[in-house]
């Protein structure tokens, strides 16, 4: 069997990163779009510590925590908005989010 | 909530014509919640279904649908004879059926103008505050276990059997006693009638201590309790509560004192009243009311007269024409007998003024605004039986 | 086979680290049958003991003081027709029971009944049993959602927002145990759970009694957080069976419901395992550095022994005392049966403790090592469930508002300040 | 997961079946991925996430970074996932799992799968290349010590992350303040 590289890794993460573009652009649920892009940054976690692996040094580890960090404030404040736009509008369907200002 | 959820529920809403306080536009889809609680639920006691308008957890209103035990005990009066109808008073509120017997008795003595000897009255008094105490004891298992703590349930319980014993030994029946009759009673007290009772004396001073060991300084019990469900003694009034309920939003009004009957003009005891009309309040008026029974019960059973258990009624009960309302303080409230007679052998019309129908409709103005899990704590503090709601 | 035995008995690390692989899945087998059978064990305890809380006797019919209630009720459960309502999601209302069990079985990989007698020794095996713990509640709130109906639905969120809110008190409590992992000479912690005994032996005390009251203070934060992580009684507000029917599960049946309870008490095990390891020592013996002569070490393994004579003591006398009709004749043979079974086994352990009693490594003296440490981790776990039972037999429910009150208001400050106050004295002191 | 990989990972012990276990999570994170953008139901989404989270943090573990697995666990799939499904039900998603489920953005989404096909071509080509076959070996067992020492700085020296760390605390801090101040009807 082959010996499992960093390539297979970067394959591995371009594929999720692939999956959250798509489900950030096709989807009309934000609550998937916000899962999608959850999806993104798991990619580009798996790439940073792919990294770290191949390069035997543990800054891309760190980045990925940071990261990580960023994802929880980003989930946190998107469905925030998520909410307060639901408590308006009614709908959660990007379509819809037309308006500047409402 | 999800509107998944909701959708399977409109037609509850429209079954509500109350008027109900508009909610708040919430973000929960800005509808407002609303459950069925009950008749099949575990803490409603019985067959009560409470329709609760809910926004998130804090209650908008409720409404209580009744009548699932409804037996017709008042239209059956008026098919039997007087004597024959009383023991379908016991079922009315099976948990205090002495109670009940007493009140119909008393109230059709009046009517025929006749008197129960003073034995009897003794009696009657002994056998009713007992009953007063098991009735208690039945409401704090299960309102402690609402509340959810399990044991008081089985220590009560343990306890209120030896009051079931005595009601069966003197009457052969635990439950629905049909303990009395009118114009006194029939059985006369069995050979170790009086050293039971005080036995019992002495064996529930400690008991209720122990209950109240296990609850009245419990931080969550407290926690739980009080100010919750607070009720003006203003609005007891003006709805018709009474009883504990009542007595625990301060107003001193017990049927016992104000228009005494049977024999307790004889007897020295207090009417122990709360301040603040909390569900705390509540618990701990009735658990001094069932010292306070203790004390009667002594008194009673050491002064007990000697001499017939029977009065002076004719074979066939036939009372004369005219109508009688006679009440007697219950162990949940007032319990009303509203008799008309047309000089025949049975009630023209009899109307029931049952406790727990006339406590029920202060559950609204008492959980508004408050959460779910206050409904059922004051669904319990009521001392509701549905029984007697529905009769 | 003697060597292929001590192949592992010679080993002074986990399987897993030693990469057993052989060992290593006996051992996944053994922790999954020993946690059924301690749930089963459990589910017996617990109705008899909160019985006798409440002046009633609990199970007595189903063989000899309902010894054998929990199979039945497991046979029971099993042939219950398991009824999927109509407008559930069908496949997130199947998989919602196994999220839970999946969550709460894989905790048990890295809980140490001894210095080797775990699955794995994970260098974040702390870091890894909170977050593995803590996704039991998506089983909940998916079970909630997917039942579609009102009180699993408010039972779901209300114990997702619970068991999320006592997560934080709960970790912070154990940051604070982590922190005194590291006060030794290098200055290193750990989060091994097997670094985290050994710091304790190192330091020569349990860390419930480091820096008294410190420990003490962090070790009642984590026994109340857990009692809500698992909802348990006086925080079951998920499950309030007086307010929500029985919450997120009111719409399970049979199998699947079962599922929900061994869970539940699997979990109860776990957050139990892991307040002992982090705070009561562990597999260690009272005393290990006080006591260390080889005697001592002889004196406290007939431990396990004498527990289990006295656990046949009572069985015995529970057959005397049986009534002499002819109706409990079968009940008595079968008490008698099981008291017999528990002698065998308190002779079998009272021989390998005698066998065993030189510190040398023949199987006998490892045996007898591996016997005393999963003996006195049990015993520790053992007193943490009898809290539960206690709990639920003496208190009424905190109400939902009052809950949150208590975590975010009451645990998560004073958890900080120990937190905080620890990392001080701390420093302090080295 | 399997408890002797895990344990072998973090032991410095040769992994045990290497290409199974990665094919494996890779094959679950990959298939979750998928099912996340397709399904209709946003809690089979979230579900489908979860399990390609798990499957990442497997992978983070197979590359001998055991603590960023664990918070990978705790922070995504025991945190920011249940405040997914709680916000999944505080939203009526009835209307929204009967209408399209994907807008008219369908060519740029084919466009992007046709980069990922490129991409695979062009890794199976000459991916090898690019890549060295062997790897760096690092002390997997001190793995948390040393990014601790790394974002809090060692024997009273800042570490070299302990600034942006500070930071990422008050991002989260506004997160928190702004997630709140959006979400409460009246403060």
């Amino acid at each position: 069997m082959v010996p499992i590289t960093t390539l297979h890794y970067l394959v591995v993460a371009a594929a999720l990163f692939v999956l959250g573009v798509i489900g950030v652009l096709t989807r009309r649920n934000v609550v998937i779009v916000l899962m999608s892009i959850e999806l993104i940054l798991n990619a580009v976690n798996l790439n940073l510590v792919a990294f770290s692996r191949m390069w035997g040094n543990l800054n891309g580890q760190v980045f990925a925590i940071f990261i990580v960090v960023d994802a929880a404030a980003e989930a946190a404040v998107g469905l925030g908005i998520l909410i307060a736009f639901f408590r308006n509008k009614e709908t959660i369907n990007v379509d819809e989010i037309d308006l500047l200002k409402w | 909530m999800s509107a998944r959820a909701n959708d399977s529920t409109k037609d509850v809403s429209s079954l509500s014509n109350l008027d109900l306080e508009t909610p708040e536009k919430t973000y929960l889809d800005s509808n407002e919640l609303i459950i069925n609680m009950g008749p099949q639920h575990p803490a409603t006691h019985g067959v009560l279904r409470v329709i609760l308008k809910l926004d998130g957890e804090k209650v908008l209103g409720t409404e209580c649908v009744i009548g699932y035990l409804h037996r017709g005990v008042e239209k059956i009066a008026e098919n039997r004879t007087y004597t024959m109808f009383n023991p379908y008073v016991d079922r009315m509120d099976y948990v205090a059926a002495v109670s009940n017997g007493l009140g119909y008795c008393e109230a059709v003595e009046k009517l025929m103008n006749v008197e129960a000897p003073a034995r009897a009255k003794y009696i009657r008094v002994i056998l009713t505050e007992l009953n007063r105490i098991a009735s208690h004891q039945l409401w704090l298992g299960t309102h402690a276990l609402d509340i959810g703590a399990m044991t008081p349930l089985f220590y009560t319980f343990r306890d209120r059997e030896e009051i079931l014993k005595i009601f069966e030994k003197y009457c052969g029946a635990r439950l629905t006693t049909h303990a009395f009759r009118i114009g006194g009673c029939q059985y006369e007290t069995y050979a170790g009638f009086e050293k039971d009772v005080k036995n019992v004396l002495t064996f529930f001073a400690p008991k209720i201590d122990e209950y109240e060991a296990l609850l009245t300084t419990n931080r969550i019990w407290l926690e739980r309790t009080k100010n919750v469900g607070v009720i003006s003694g203003a609005d007891c009034v003006a709805l018709g509560v009474t009883g504990p309920v009542l007595r625990a939003s301060g107003v001193q009004w017990d049927l016992r004192k104000a228009q005494p009957y049977a024999a307790y003009s004889e007897f020295d005891f207090e009417i122990p009243i709360g301040t603040n009309g909390d569900t705390y309040d509540r618990y701990l008026v009735r658990m001094a009311e069932m010292r306070q029974s203790l004390r009667i019960i002594e008194q009673a059973v050491n002064g007990i007269p000697e001499g017939p258990i029977m009065g002076k009624v004719p074979k066939v009960i036939k009372p004369p024409v005219g109508e009688i309302y006679h009440s007697i303080e219950a162990p949940k409230g007032e319990l009303g007998y509203f008799i008309v007679s047309d000089g025949s052998t049975q009630p023209y019309r009899l109307r029931v003024r049952p406790p727990s129908f006339v406590n029920l409709q202060a559950l609204d103005i008492m959980v508004r605004g408050l959460l779910v899990a206050d409904v059922v704590a004051v669904i319990g503090t009521l001392d509701i039986v549905l029984g007697e709601v529905d009769r | 086979m003697p060597n292929f035995i001590m192949s592992y008995l010679g080993s002074t690390v986990t399987p897993g680290e030693a990469g057993n692989q052989f060992w290593a899945l006996m051992y996944v087998l053994i922790i999954f049958a020993g946690v059924s059978v301690a749930v089963i064990a459990m589910n017996w305890i617990e109705r008899k003991a909160l019985a006798h809380f409440q002046v009633r006797l609990g199970p007595m019919r189903v063989g000899p003081h309902g010894l054998l209630q929990p199979f039945a009720d497991a046979l029971k459960l099993m042939l219950k027709e398991d009824i999927i309502p109509a407008e559930a999601d069908q496949f997130v209302f199947w998989v919602a029971p196994l999220i839970g069990l999946l969550a709460a079985f894989t905790v048990y990989t890295v809980i140490p009944f001894g210095p080797s007698q775990a699955v794995s020794d994970m260098n974040i095996g702390i870091l890894f049993m909170l977050g593995v713990s803590s996704l039991g509640v998506l089983g909940i709130v998916v079970a909630g959602w997917a039942s579609n109906s009102h009180y699993p639905l408010i039972g779901a969120l209300r114990s997702s927002a619970q068991m999320v809110s006592y997560e934080v008190a709960m970790g912070l409590a154990v940051v604070s145990a982590i922190l005194m992992t590291s006060l030794n000479a290098s200055g290193t912690g750990t989060l091994s759970m097997i670094g985290i005994v050994q710091a304790q032996q190192q330091q020569g005390v349990w860390f419930i009694f480091k820096f008294f009251p410190l420990g003490f203070i962090a070790l009642v934060i984590f026994a109340i957080a857990m009692i809500a992580e698992t909802n348990r009684a006086p925080f079951d507000m998920a499950e309030a069976e007086s307010e929500l029917t029985a919450g997120y599960h009111t719409e399970y049946s049979g199998l699947r419901w079962s599922l929900f309870m061994l869970a539940e008490y699997a979990a109860m095990i776990a957050v139990s395992s892991i307040a002992v390891t982090l705070w009561v020592g562990g597999w260690m013996r009272p005393f290990p550095n006080l006591l260390n002569a080889p005697a001592w070490d002889f004196v406290f393994s007939l431990f396990p022994g004498l527990t289990f004579l006295g656990l046949a003591a009572i069985a015995f006398v529970g057959v005397a005392r049986m009534p002499a009709h002819s109706f409990f004749k079968i009940q008595r043979i079968g008490l008698a049966v099981f008291a017999a079974l528990l002698g065998f086994i308190a002779l079998l352990l009272l021989v390998i403790a005698v066998v065993g009693r030189s510190a040398d490594t023949s199987v006998a003296a490892r045996f007898r090592e591996g016997i005393d440490y999963v003996y006195w981790f049990v015993l520790k776990v053992a007193v943490f469930m009898y809290l539960f039972i206690w709990y639920r037999a003496t208190w009424p429910r905190y109400r939902f508002d009052q809950l949150m009150r208590v975590g975010w208001k009451v645990l998560l400050p004073i958890s900080l300040g120990v937190l905080v106050v620890t990392a001080i004295v701390g420093v302090i002191v080295s | 997961m399997n408890p002797a990989m895990n344990s072998a990972l973090n032991s410095g012990m040769a992994p045990v079946a290497t290409p199974f276990f990665f094919y494996m999570l890779a094959g679950l994170a990959v298939v979750g991925g998928l099912l996340v953008i397709t399904r209709r139901n946003a809690v089979h989404s979230a579900l489908a996430l979860i399990v390609t989270l798990l499957a990442v943090a497997g992978l983070y573990l197979m590359l001998y970074a055991p603590f960023v697995a664990g918070v990978q666990i705790i922070v995504y799939a025991g945190g920011i996932m249940v405040l997914f499904l709680f916000v999944i039900m505080l939203v009526n998603i009835e209307r929204s799992s009967k209408e399209r489920r994907f807008n008219r953005m369908w060519p740029v989404g084919l466009g992007a799968a046709c980069a990922l096909l490129a991409l695979f071509v062009s890794a199976f080509a000459k991916g090898k290349a690019l890549f060295p076959e062997g790897m760096m070996s690092m002390p997997e067992s001190s793995n948390t010590q040393q990014i601790a020492t790394m974002l809090y700085g060692d024997a009273g020296r800042m570490g070299q992350y302990t600034f942006a760390f500070e930071i990422a605390s008050l991002l989260l801090l506004v997160a928190i303040l702004g997630a709140v101040i959006m979400t409460k009807k009246r403060i």
